[in-house]
């Protein structure tokens, strides 16, 4: 891809002097964006910078307070509700944008079937989608619900919708939040197949190695206001952190402190099976940062939530502190001091029609009894102490929590689980869609509640983020644990093999109890 | 004499055919009487169960204030004391159809009489059927009416040897009539007589009887005393050869007299029981109204 | 990429899965059809059957409207009284065309052609009331419930319409004649379960009714116009009501207060024992059709049986109406809890 | 970053949104109550409020039940049925205790006792099916609410149960009596409309309900036992079809087939009316309250005046019900055209 190339191209779309408010509440301020064909333009900012708003914009599913939007030369007035599709705009929502229970052929060919004598051609909207998944490396039959697929497959579904579409211009936001390396990658391959054949690529991020290795251009909001647009060759990851945030970002990952290799095993797990989970040891040690890594639907989401009752074992023991457990449910599991974030924040995570405070408080509600009744203030309290501790930014008072923006519902999600105030925590890619500046704040509460005696699992698509966190990484591979990795081993590299199962443990499981 | 005086009329609303002409009676009763009688005002409110009744019944008392009553209870012992408490307001009481568990609350009654109903149908039957011969019967609703009409008809039918091969209940509905006859017809060779009991379930009963084509082997009996039902009489219908009269005009009857209780000078009191003659082909005519509804 | 990852675990195989959810339904049938022949061998008598068939084209006409509407996440608890309603004017219709210039094959199908119009346009209001008024469609159509029901008595005078006699000795046959032994209405039936499973299964409309049940903002985002989709769903409710009243009439040439009440339940029932979900996103038009042939078959085999009281009718009714759909619910249990996650 | 961020970011105006949402249905109930008073001034009588205010005390007190099941995504079509079950059984239990006995307070409480019994167990036997049977709530109420009926009708024998004279004299103050000039009935409704009222905007429970029936998922991760709350919503249910009952019977002193028919119907309209979403996920008892009187008020009215046939009295309350959950959602529109999104 040459820049000079694309730099010469007149700009397909572009924003002029765009503002957008909610209401009374201002979101964006005169921003100006443009982008040309063939190139890739990534928007960075903070959570609720008012990038999924500006992309919304260009893609009519919002329309501004003011300003204009240029396509082709001509300014126009986009059409709402997706239908600037046919114009050749094509969004990906931050959230999934999928109904539960349309089939996977049905999800990519919605609003656009393919018809032979006015019916639906089911074979060939089945065989079209076999082959855009196939070209994404996505194994999930055409055929197959949306709602029984996982959180990374569904994203994929909704890439592949994208990309079987006649785009000019593709807007991506955050698409990459829920996927590992692997179909990044993959994407990334799409992507410049694509742009290579002219379209433009709005790309969204909060993954600066991914935006240097992808993007051509990048524009950069804080607070709705337009900072700078510059071109990626002249930027390292570090400077364009410090653009969006505003002061020099050191350190992302706090120091690791050395593990106490005879602190107490707090939680065991022996032989697991459960739906996705095919016999799965391991040991956790009081204090200890434990990563699960793995591609998508190698099972640690599956294992997460049979240990803490959400989905019921077939075989295997859990002990607790040593004491043999056996959660049938959630509630059980955080009575005993162990929580679960999940991954699906808007499915399973978090109410999106109702306000943050029912929100923080539903885990944890008997907290807030006051001789049994519930009590507003104590729950504005723990409200208040969320905001400040995870940074939760909601610009309006009675924002429900669907208008929040992605980042921020993720924050509030960890507040909520947070309230537990678990012994143990395992934490389902914790930082997806939290913009860097967060995110180093919560890798260092992650840090400080392990030298608390805390013990915590995380699990996680984002390579970096395991080996930056971990004491000690496991690796899973089509339900069963393919690895272990410690101290110095903790390499990108590594665990690629495991996970691709190009390298495997011993068969012997036990050694993957520390 | 210029005084005005409200008159409440309380009816269950038109859900089938006999409520239907009843209540078309009732309104025709109010049109004509008040065009009559200058000082009086009838107000007629529908109601669709016995709880809504009694709440229409408080209705009349707080907002019309009514001067009389004329009342035909959805069911007799839970408007007892709704009715009560009306009279306890000094109201003129005229109880229609059915009775209250406790005659003395009304000033007059008039009424149907669903016993002789029952009790015609079946004499109607046996001069028609002999021994060993088999009959069906549709029966309305589950409500003490239909109970009654039923139960005095199982007792004027006894000990003649007349099989009663099954009863259903039929809602007093024509549909249920036609689909309930349907299955009779199917699950039983040999009819020879069908009770249905109201006129909207014989009309469907005939039906399912012509559809299956065996007319000639049976006749219907039916009840209450529809337009068409009686046409069919006068006609001399072979399949519907008689009638048994249930007459939906009783509420007219009732406004009469109640109205008579204010207009007339002498007391009006006492019980009309409009008989249920059986209606032949002989006296049909007097009983055949083409301009109501029903 | 390397991702070999879960072939098998992503590999739901259709076919397997719809025949299990088609056999629901259906296995419960087939268990009542054994229960009524146990109770009575006239049950499967030719008569019988066609009796069940005819009755329930009725029910089955209605809830495949009924399936459009739930699947796309509304309610019409209209189309008893709309029924009624319709009946009541084609029929005035009807005799006053007959009165105005005679009964003939086109008095008939003039008032058929009323029918259509008057549901189309009664489906029309339903539709514009929840879209455009924005009001719940429970209440839209509780209203109008209530409104059609009073109209047919106010038009009846509290009585019955009936068919100028000469108009229905044309029409009579569209109900009790047959085509190949088969009953008409069971034809008209036929053809909209045909007509209803196409639409359903093989035209983009079905796939937005199911999508905008599942995600009304999924599908509005996807350009789907939501509204019209919607209002095209009572439309198409209104219009089945016109077809089930068209073979309706002829068969008792007259209508009246008390025709239709409760089939908007029986409507709905059909639809959820079919294998529909109330909460919409997913509709099954062939299980609706089991569904209405199931609660035909109930009343049928309780008229056909001296066994219990007749108090207790409903009783029955209720209880076999309950196990038939957990027996259909039960039978893919399993499918349904990975599918519920 | 100008976030106003904690402190006012999280004050949800509770007051504001509140106001706005009780607004609606409380201004159609006030327009309802100006047309009452011009058409017939003693509409405003006290004898005719305290009527309809004790008449609204049984559709209310289901109501209010009705509004946990609903807001908790269920529904329960079972409650008119249920309440003339429980009637006619607590009528039977107390004629036996009267003869066993004698009649005395006594009897009339082990009565009310009996039929609280009966309530919880009604509704638990819905919530089980539902919950643990995974039967749609739909047909399981569906099926319940024929099987009560059909049983209050067996053992009546198809006529009429009542409570015997002496029960009944004892009894009897229990509806006709008044506290404070306020009848007894209200008074039971004002307690239970408050009880509801704390239990759903107060309590965990209430919270609960409504994440169930905003997503059972996220209820679920978030340590909720949902088929318990699911199943106490109809427990809820079926104790306020109970209490209903207690002061329905002293009112007629009799159950009968015809006793309870189309309650549920009237009880959802009454919960939706208030401004509850029939999908769930938000429950409103204040509004259910209101809504419970603005369908008495209107029957009511249909008897005030005669300007009206009769026969178009369900098509008015058809009109009124729509135009009145209209004016509701018209006034604040604008406030929920944002929150649809
Ligand atoms: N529909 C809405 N109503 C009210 N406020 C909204 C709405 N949508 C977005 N906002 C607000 O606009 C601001 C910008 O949100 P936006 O989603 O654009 O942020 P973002 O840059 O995409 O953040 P993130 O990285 O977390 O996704 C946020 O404060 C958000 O709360
Ligand atoms: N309840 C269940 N029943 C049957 N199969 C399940 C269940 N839960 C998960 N699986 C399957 O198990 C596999 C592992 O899924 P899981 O979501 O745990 O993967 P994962 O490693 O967390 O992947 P990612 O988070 O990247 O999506 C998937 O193929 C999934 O379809
Ligand atoms: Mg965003
Ligand atoms: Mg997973």
């Amino acid at each position: 891809m040459s820049i000079a190339e694309g730099t010469t191209a007149p700009s397909i779309l572009s924003a002029n002097r765009i503002s957008k408010s909610f209401g009374e509440i201002p979101v964006l301020f005169s921003v100006d964006f443009d982008i040309r064909p063939g190139e890739v333009h990534a928007i960075i900012g903070e959570n609720g910078a008012g990038k999924s708003t500006l992309i919304k914009i260009l893609s009519g599913i919002e329309q501004p307070t003011s300003g204009t939007i240029v396509y082709d030369g001509k300014t126009v007035t986009l059409p709402p509700n997706g239908e600037a599709e046919a114009m050749g705009i094509v969004l990906i929502h931050q959230e999934l944008n999928l109904a539960e229970h349309l089939t996977v052929a049905d999800s990519i060919f919605l609003g656009r079937e393919i018809k032979k004598w006015g019916f639906l051609d089911l074979n060939e909207m089945r065989r079209r989608s076999a082959e855009i998944l196939d070209s994404l490396h996505v194994r999930v039959d055409p055929d197959a619900r949306i709602s029984t697929l996982s959180v990374a497959d569904k994203q994929m579904v909704e890439i592949a919708k994208a990309i079987s579409r006649d785009a000019r211009v593709l807007i991506m936001d955050e698409p990459t939040a829920v996927l590992s390396v692997g179909e990044t990658e993959t994407l990334f391959e799409q992507i410049r197949r694509l742009t290579a054949r002219g379209v433009a690529v709005i790309f969204i991020s909060h993954k600066l190695d991914e935006i240097m290795a992808l993007a051509q251009c990048v524009t950069v909001l804080r607070d709705g206001q337009l900072i700078a647009t510059v071109g990626t060759e002249n930027l390292t990851p570090d400077s364009i952190a410090q653009m969006m945030v505003g002061r020099e970002l050191s350190n992302l990952y706090p120091p690791k402190h050395e593990p106490d290799v005879d602190a107490p095993i707090v939680l065991s797990v022996r032989g697991l099976v459960a739906p996705g989970v095919k016999d799965v040891s391991f040991d956790l040690r009081r204090g200890e940062i434990l990563g699960f890594a793995g591609l998508i639907g190698s099972g640690r989401t599956a294992v997460a939530e049979a240990i803490v009752g959400l989905t019921n074992k077939s075989a295997g023991d859990v002990s607790l502190n040593g004491q043999p457990t056996a959660f049938t449910d959630v509630a059980k599991s955080v009575d005993a001091g162990l929580a679960y974030m999940t991954k699906d924040r808007k499915g399973r995570g978090l109410l999106l029609n109702v306000g943050l405070q029912p929100n923080l408080t539903l885990l944890t509600l008997k907290k807030h009894l006051k001789n049994g009744f519930l009590d507003g203030n104590s729950e504005q309290q723990a409200l208040e102490r969320a905001t400040r501790r995870f940074d939760i930014r909601a610009r309006d008072a009675s924002v429900r929590v669907g208008q929040l923006s992605g980042g921020n519902q993720q924050k509030l999600m960890l507040g909520k689980t947070m309230e537990t105030e678990p012994d143990i925590i395992i934490m389902d890619e914790p930082t997806r869609g939290i913009d860097v500046g967060t995110k180093q704040q919560i890798y260092h509460i992650v840090a400080a509640l392990a030298a608390e005696g805390k013990s915590i699992i995380v699990i996680s698509s984002e390579m970096q983020e395991v080996i930056g966190l971990a004491h000690r990484v496991l690796v899973m591979r089509n339900g069963r644990l393919a690895g272990q990795l410690e101290g110095a081993e903790i390499v990108e590299a590594e665990i690629m093999r495991y996970a691709a199962g190009i390298k495997q443990d011993g068969d012997n499981d036990n050694r993957i109890s520390a | 004499q210029d005084e005005k005086i409200t008159i409440g009329v309380s009816i269950p609303a038109a859900t089938h055919g006999f409520m239907g002409g009843l209540n078309w009676h009732a309104a025709e009763a109010e049109k004509r009487l008040e065009a009559a009688n200058p000082n009086i005002d009838l107000v007629i409110v529908t109601a669709d169960g016995p709880e809504d009744q009694a709440s229409d019944l408080e209705d009349l008392v707080s907002v019309q204030q009514i001067d009389a009553l004329v009342v035909l209870p959805f069911e007799s012992e839970p408007l007892t004391e709704p009715v009560r408490a009306v009279k306890d307001t000094g109201a003129f009481i005229t109880v229609v159809d059915r009775g209250l568990t406790d005659p003395t609350i009304q000033d007059v009654y008039v009424s149907g009489n669903n016993t002789e109903m029952g009790v015609n149908s079946a004499e109607y039957m046996k001069t028609r059927l002999k021994e060993g011969d088999n009959i069906v019967i549709l029966r309305g609703i589950p409500t003490v009416l239909d109970t009654e009409r039923f139960d005095a008809f199982m007792g004027a039918i006894e000990g003649t040897g007349i099989n009663v091969l099954d009863d259903e209940f039929a809602n007093w509905n024509r549909d249920d009539g036609f689909e309930v006859m349907q299955d009779f017809l199917s699950r039983f060779p040999d009819i020879d007589g069908v009770w249905a009991q109201d006129d909207d379930i014989t009309l469907g009963v005939v039906e399912a009887i012509k559809q299956a084509g065996r007319e000639s082997e049976m006749f219907v009996v039916g009840g209450a005393g529809m337009k068409e039902i009686i046409k069919g009489v006068m006609d001399g219908d072979a399949l519907v050869p008689v009638d048994v009269l249930y007459p939906p005009a009783q509420i007219a009857t009732a406004m009469d007299v109640t109205v008579a209780h204010f207009t007339s000078n002498g007391p009006v009191t006492g019980s009309y029981i409009l008989g249920s003659p059986l209606i032949t082909q002989e006296n049909a005519e007097a009983y055949y109204f083409p301009d109501s509804p029903f | 990429m390397t991702t070999v990852s879960a072939p098998e675990a992503a590999k739901p195989s259709r076919g397997f899965r719809l025949d299990l959810k088609t056999a629901g339904p259906l296995i419960a049938l087939i268990l009542l059809v054994i229960l009524g022949y146990s109770l009575n061998p006239l049950f499967l008598g030719e008569g019988n059957v066609t009796n069940i068939l005819t009755r329930s084209a009725f029910i089955g006409i209605i809830a495949v409207g009924a399936t459009f509407v739930i699947t796309a996440g509304g309610i019409d608890l209209s189309v008893g009284s709309m029924a009624a309603f319709i009946a009541g004017v084609m029929i005035i219709i009807m005799n006053w065309a007959v009165d105005a210039m005679g009964a003939s094959l086109a008095t008939v199908l003039f008032g058929i052609g009323c029918s259509l119009i008057l549901g189309v346009g009664a489906g029309f209001i339903n539709g514009f009331l929840t879209t455009k008024a924005k009001i719940e469609a429970f209440i839209v159509t509780l209203g109008t419930m209530g409104i059609y029901r009073s109209l047919v008595t106010y038009f009846a005078d509290g009585g019955t319409l009936s068919l100028a006699g000469d108009a229905r000795d044309i029409y009579r046959p569209v109900y009790y004649d047959s085509f190949l032994r088969i009953p008409y209405p069971v034809w008209v039936f036929i053809f909209v379960a045909i007509i209803g499973w196409i639409l359903m299964n093989r035209t983009a409309f079905g796939r937005y009714c199911m999508a905008i049940g599942s995600n009304e903002h999924v599908a509005r985002y996807s350009a789907i116009k939501v509204d019209r989709v919607k209002t095209w769903t009572y439309i198409l409710q209104g219009l089945c009501v016109s077809l089930a009243t068209i073979i309706y009439v002829p068969r008792l040439g007259s209508a009246s207060a008390a025709t239709g009440v409760l089939w908007e339940l029986e409507a709905i029932a059909a639809v959820i024992i079919g294998g529909t979900m109330l909460k919409g996103g997913f509709g099954r038009v062939g299980g609706t059709i089991i569904g209405a042939l199931i609660l035909t078959a109930i009343g049928n085999i309780l008229n056909l049986t001296e066994i219990i009281s007749n108090y207790l009718n409903g009783a029955v009714q209720g209880v076999i109406i309950v196990a038939a759909v957990y027996l259909q619910r039960g039978s893919f249990r399993a499918g349904r809890k990975k599918a519920a996650e």
